[in-house]
């Protein structure tokens, strides 16, 4: 086992692995930028290096100087978090090269996932399904009519060419396409000077799920269920749950098998997470995240697996503390997202933390880099904690929710803690009656 | 970090936080804060300015207290010159050559005047060696580092004046 | 605010700190912060750890805010009437009965000169009336509850002044 | 279920209570003293009472005054917490007299187990094994023989009209019998006028084991297992921890049947908990504690069953939420207890907690009534917090113990933090070998 890793983050999550690595009796060092001197992740760490100034460019994403306090620190492994250099495949062989451990996938892996089209070709030849869609370019109306056929009505006729929903038509019935596939093909004229267009199935409402996955190095891969993330603003997840309000014992196991196939075929390493559109009993493939999530925890809390924990005994060339059958799903768990902003506008609102109040009680979690007299500071992303709660059911999980919420204290910046006061007693949330489109409807964003 | 507010500012002269610690004596305040386009001051009683900005002070830290990994010197010394108006401080993470290689005289010794360019030392960093030079001519104070010790960004590394 | 808190020269007007200390040490506050376009200043008092660091201050609090169940007054005249000279505070948890029985009279109303020990009302607690009297001679400046009221521990019931 | 429950009580203990009771839907009603006028459990309650001044027989103690807040704020049920007047038969008939539910056991029960003498003959009438002894006087050394033999060796001479340890002598071994007795019977005289003597067992190195049990109104009793709280002070419980290292399953289930059965034969209803001494693995019953325990949390860990809203489900007439077979436990719990006192002369250290910082991250559990700014009233007890982790095993739970000890900043008032530090990396404690001696000798307060 490694004696010393460098955590390559910083906020939330650089404490995350920090905690982890205590708890396994592993020296950590931080790297921290200027302006986060005084931040809990280098208070906490066993060493710090300051690696550059505030701008991320130059300090949390500048890998010679990374690798460098690396080396002067004599750390065995290097934990990327998750954003940053999670998914930089340059930075995972840059360390492996300089003979550092990379806790997290192989180069290649995090490529292939980094790019769009190579990442769902790799997934639907791997055997995980896909949004279905026609082959290439629908020239013809006849064409139209057997792709439609074949993929299952409602379809959506996209632009090739296109972007920004424009040349995006949609059709419901038969009695549609015809009208569809020409007002498409016009306007991907129109707007971008070629008419070609393709033709995908038309997902109405559909929730995120994601799967996550764990691979070993001896072959060994197990899933651990679902996250339900359809609570998204602008594509940013806000609140998050396991296991999903909508997924069943036979659902969970049948996605799990799948993916957990796919994964073995691909030769994976690691923590990983397939993230799925689900829509009417089906998984539309969207993209895998080749790293830890932010939503982790809900997924560690119903399955009582310390996922960090895991990557690092990975890394390390152990085998997977457990296997497919040791994993028990027990419980629900619930996580929002504390970000310091308006909680209607979403503005920024970086500055002095003068008061910080945790919650506390049976079932409550709350991680977090944040304290009273932390300056949050301006150059970073919004997210200051995380609240993580776990009861036996659902319904019990949102009123122990409730109950943190109103506990918890953060005064002196602007957070998202209203909005999340107003989920965990909406009607709609306790009934997990929600899409994707959900909170951006109940943020009055659209219609 | 070259450009320093009080230096940009020029006004920030210390009489002014003479000025306020002496009301924060006479009026027996726990700390005045001053905050202008980017330039903040704040005078504390020493035992308030942990109290209040630093939850994690030093007297009631979390037993594992970080400390800059890479120097051997007391980091209080080390924090207090790298506010020293003649402080050279490290552009980058690496490691400090005093000399251009084995054997060969060091570029500077304490005492010495030098040019606004000179190269005081090396810092290696992914096996580059990158000079650090004098920002400006002076005569060198301070030798704040020893040959092939490692260095975090920003410290300060040798004191011209 | 009449006067600038700064200049545009970023000069400090230490004049209105020294003006905003007096200010605290005559209205005994606890700390006086000032911003406006890009400015701020505060000035706390000495050992004012809680108002810096309380994180349960009313403008903050948990949503749950606690009121004292038994009032319907508004919470900040009681509290500041609790330190009133003049004030006759509950000594019990109880209901409060401003007459003897339904029908009967007042025992007290504003404007009365009372003596001391005389009855001013009568506050029920385990299905026992206890009398509340006058601790000195004076007159009645205000009634605080109504009757039948609920009323807390040491909450203000009577002024006498 | 009740609207409206009032807390008669104060600290953590009464922020415990409330959150069960936020659980729930029920409204809270906050009684306090003067002293605690911004304590965080009235700052959190729905509604608070003043209820005397600091002194706690005026306040929270105060019967008459506690029973008037309940009635002018409407509160259905009062629940007691622990200390106080949780364990007060009288307490409890008055609060059922005045139309309102106590919600704790039956006054009768509370009683029964109040006076040493009758709680000792209820449970060993009810089948649960005490420390086995003479019958009353032991009157010549031919008795002394033949009782020594049935209870076995060692064995303790006592003096009848003792107490503080004089006239009090240990028998190994036959041969050291005669002189046991005749050695106690001569000092028994000296010291107290009255030669009078009686047996007991010698127990050496016991442990404190204690064992959870919930009963309803409709006969139904579970136990959910045992709390080693061997490390003591004063006999103050310091450490506890559930499971205990040296009661395995077989064990457990056995004295578990053994107690439930006597608690269904005395007719107990509500949370109690039988507390044992152990040796040589056999358990002598000490006391009956008939209310919630300080050291619950650490059951509710590895059970996942909340006691607290167990007990408001119980008064409120329900059946219990699960049956012996659905307790299931699971992983390792150990709690600290966080006093305001000097770690070395355990001096109480009442003031302004002038910076508090709470550990976070999985498996950690606060609870505490404490903030940045409060002020520990010298009026009351110490505690002012318990710092309860959780983890699969107990070598994991140990080492995220010591991460979250690490964390978690008390600054301004003197903290048993940095003993908890010493014991969660002592060597004994890692390998669960100590007794109920074994802390006084660790301070050096013995030997």
């Amino acid at each position: 086992m490694f004696e010393k890793i460098l955590i390559a983050n910083r906020g939330e999550i650089a404490l995350r692995v920090h905690r982890a690595c205590k708890e396994m009796g592993i020296h950590t060092v931080a790297i921290h930028s200027e302006a986060d001197r005084n931040a809990m992740h280098v208070r906490l760490a066993d060493e710090s290096v300051c690696v550059g100034p505030a701008p991320s460019p130059k300090s949390y994403l500048n890998i010679p100087a990374i690798i460098t306090a690396a080396k002067i620190t004599g750390a065995q492994a290097i934990h990327p978090g998750y954003g940053f250099l999670s998914e930089n495949a340059k930075f995972a062989e840059i360390v492996e090269k300089s003979g550092i451990t990379f806790i997290g996938p192989r180069p290649e892996h995090i490529r292939m996932m980094g790019d769009k089209i190579t990442a769902k070709d790799a997934i639907q030849t791997a055997g995980i399904p896909v949004v279905p869609g026609s082959d290439g370019e629908v020239a013809t109306f006849e064409q139209a009519k057997a792709d439609a056929k074949r993929i299952g009505y409602p379809v959506l006729m996209k632009a090739t060419a296109g972007g920004g929903g424009r040349g995006m038509k949609v059709a419901h019935s038969p009695e549609e396409l015809e009208l569809a596939f020409m007002s498409a093909r016009t306007e991907a004229k129109t707007a971008f000077g070629n008419e070609a267009v393709y033709m995908e199935k038309y997902l109405q409402k559909p929730r995120h799920i994601e799967i996550q996955v764990v691979a070993d190095s001896h072959g060994n891969v197990i899933h651990l269920g679902e996250r339900d993330c359809s609570l998204q603003r602008r594509h940013q997840k806000v609140f998050e749950e396991a296991p999903s309000p909508v997924i069943d014992d036979a659902a969970r196991a049948a996605i799990g098998k799948t993916v957990t196939a796919a994964i073995k075929k691909l030769g994976y390493l690691g923590v990983g997470t397939i993230e799925f559109l689900y829509e009417n009993g089906e998984f539309y493939f969207i993209e895998m995240n080749t790293r830890l999530q932010v939503e982790h925890p809900v997924t560690e809390m119903i399955t009582g697996v310390d996922l960090v924990q895991e990557q690092i005994r990975i890394a390390a060339g152990e085998k997977l503390s457990l296997t497919q059958k040791d994993v028990q799903f027990k419980g629900h768990a619930i996580e929002c997202r504390i970000n310091a902003e308006n909680p209607e506008t979403f503005t920024p609102s970086p500055g002095l933390i003068q008061e910080f109040h945790a919650p506390g009680g049976l079932g409550v979690r709350l991680d977090s880099a944040a304290y009273s007299g932390y300056r949050v500071p301006p150059h970073y992303d919004s997210l200051i904690g995380k609240l993580i709660v776990y009861a036996p059911t659902r319904a019990e999980a949102l009123a122990r929710l409730r109950r943190a919420l109103d506990e918890t204290v953060v005064a002196g910046v602007d957070t998202t803690l209203p909005l999340h006061r107003r989920l965990a007693s909406n009607a709609d949330v306790a009934k997990g009656d929600y899409d994707i489109h959900w909170l951006e409807k109940f943020l009055g964003m659209k219609k | 970090m070259a450009d320093k507010p009080s230096e940009k500012n020029g006004k920030f002269d210390t009489g002014l936080i003479r000025e306020l610690a002496a009301i924060l004596r006479e009026a027996d305040l726990g700390e005045i804060e001053i905050e202008q386009s980017g330039v903040r001051i704040k005078v504390a009683k020493a035992k308030q300015a942990v109290t209040v900005s630093a939850p994690v002070a030093a007297a009631h830290a979390p037993v594992a207290t970080a400390a800059p990994a890479a120097t051997t010197a007391a980091p209080a010394t080390k924090a207090s010159l790298r506010d020293h108006p003649g402080a050279v401080k490290s552009p980058m993470v690496g490691t400090v050559y005093l000399q251009a290689e084995e054997g060969a005289a060091r570029f500077i010794k304490v005492g010495d005047t030098v040019n606004a360019g000179q190269t005081l030392l090396l810092i290696e960093a992914m096996k580059t060696f990158n000079p650090v030079t004098a920002p400006r001519a002076g005569k060198v104070s301070q030798i704040l580092i020893d040959n092939q010790q490692p260095v975090e960004f920003g410290e300060p590394l040798v004191i011209i004046e």
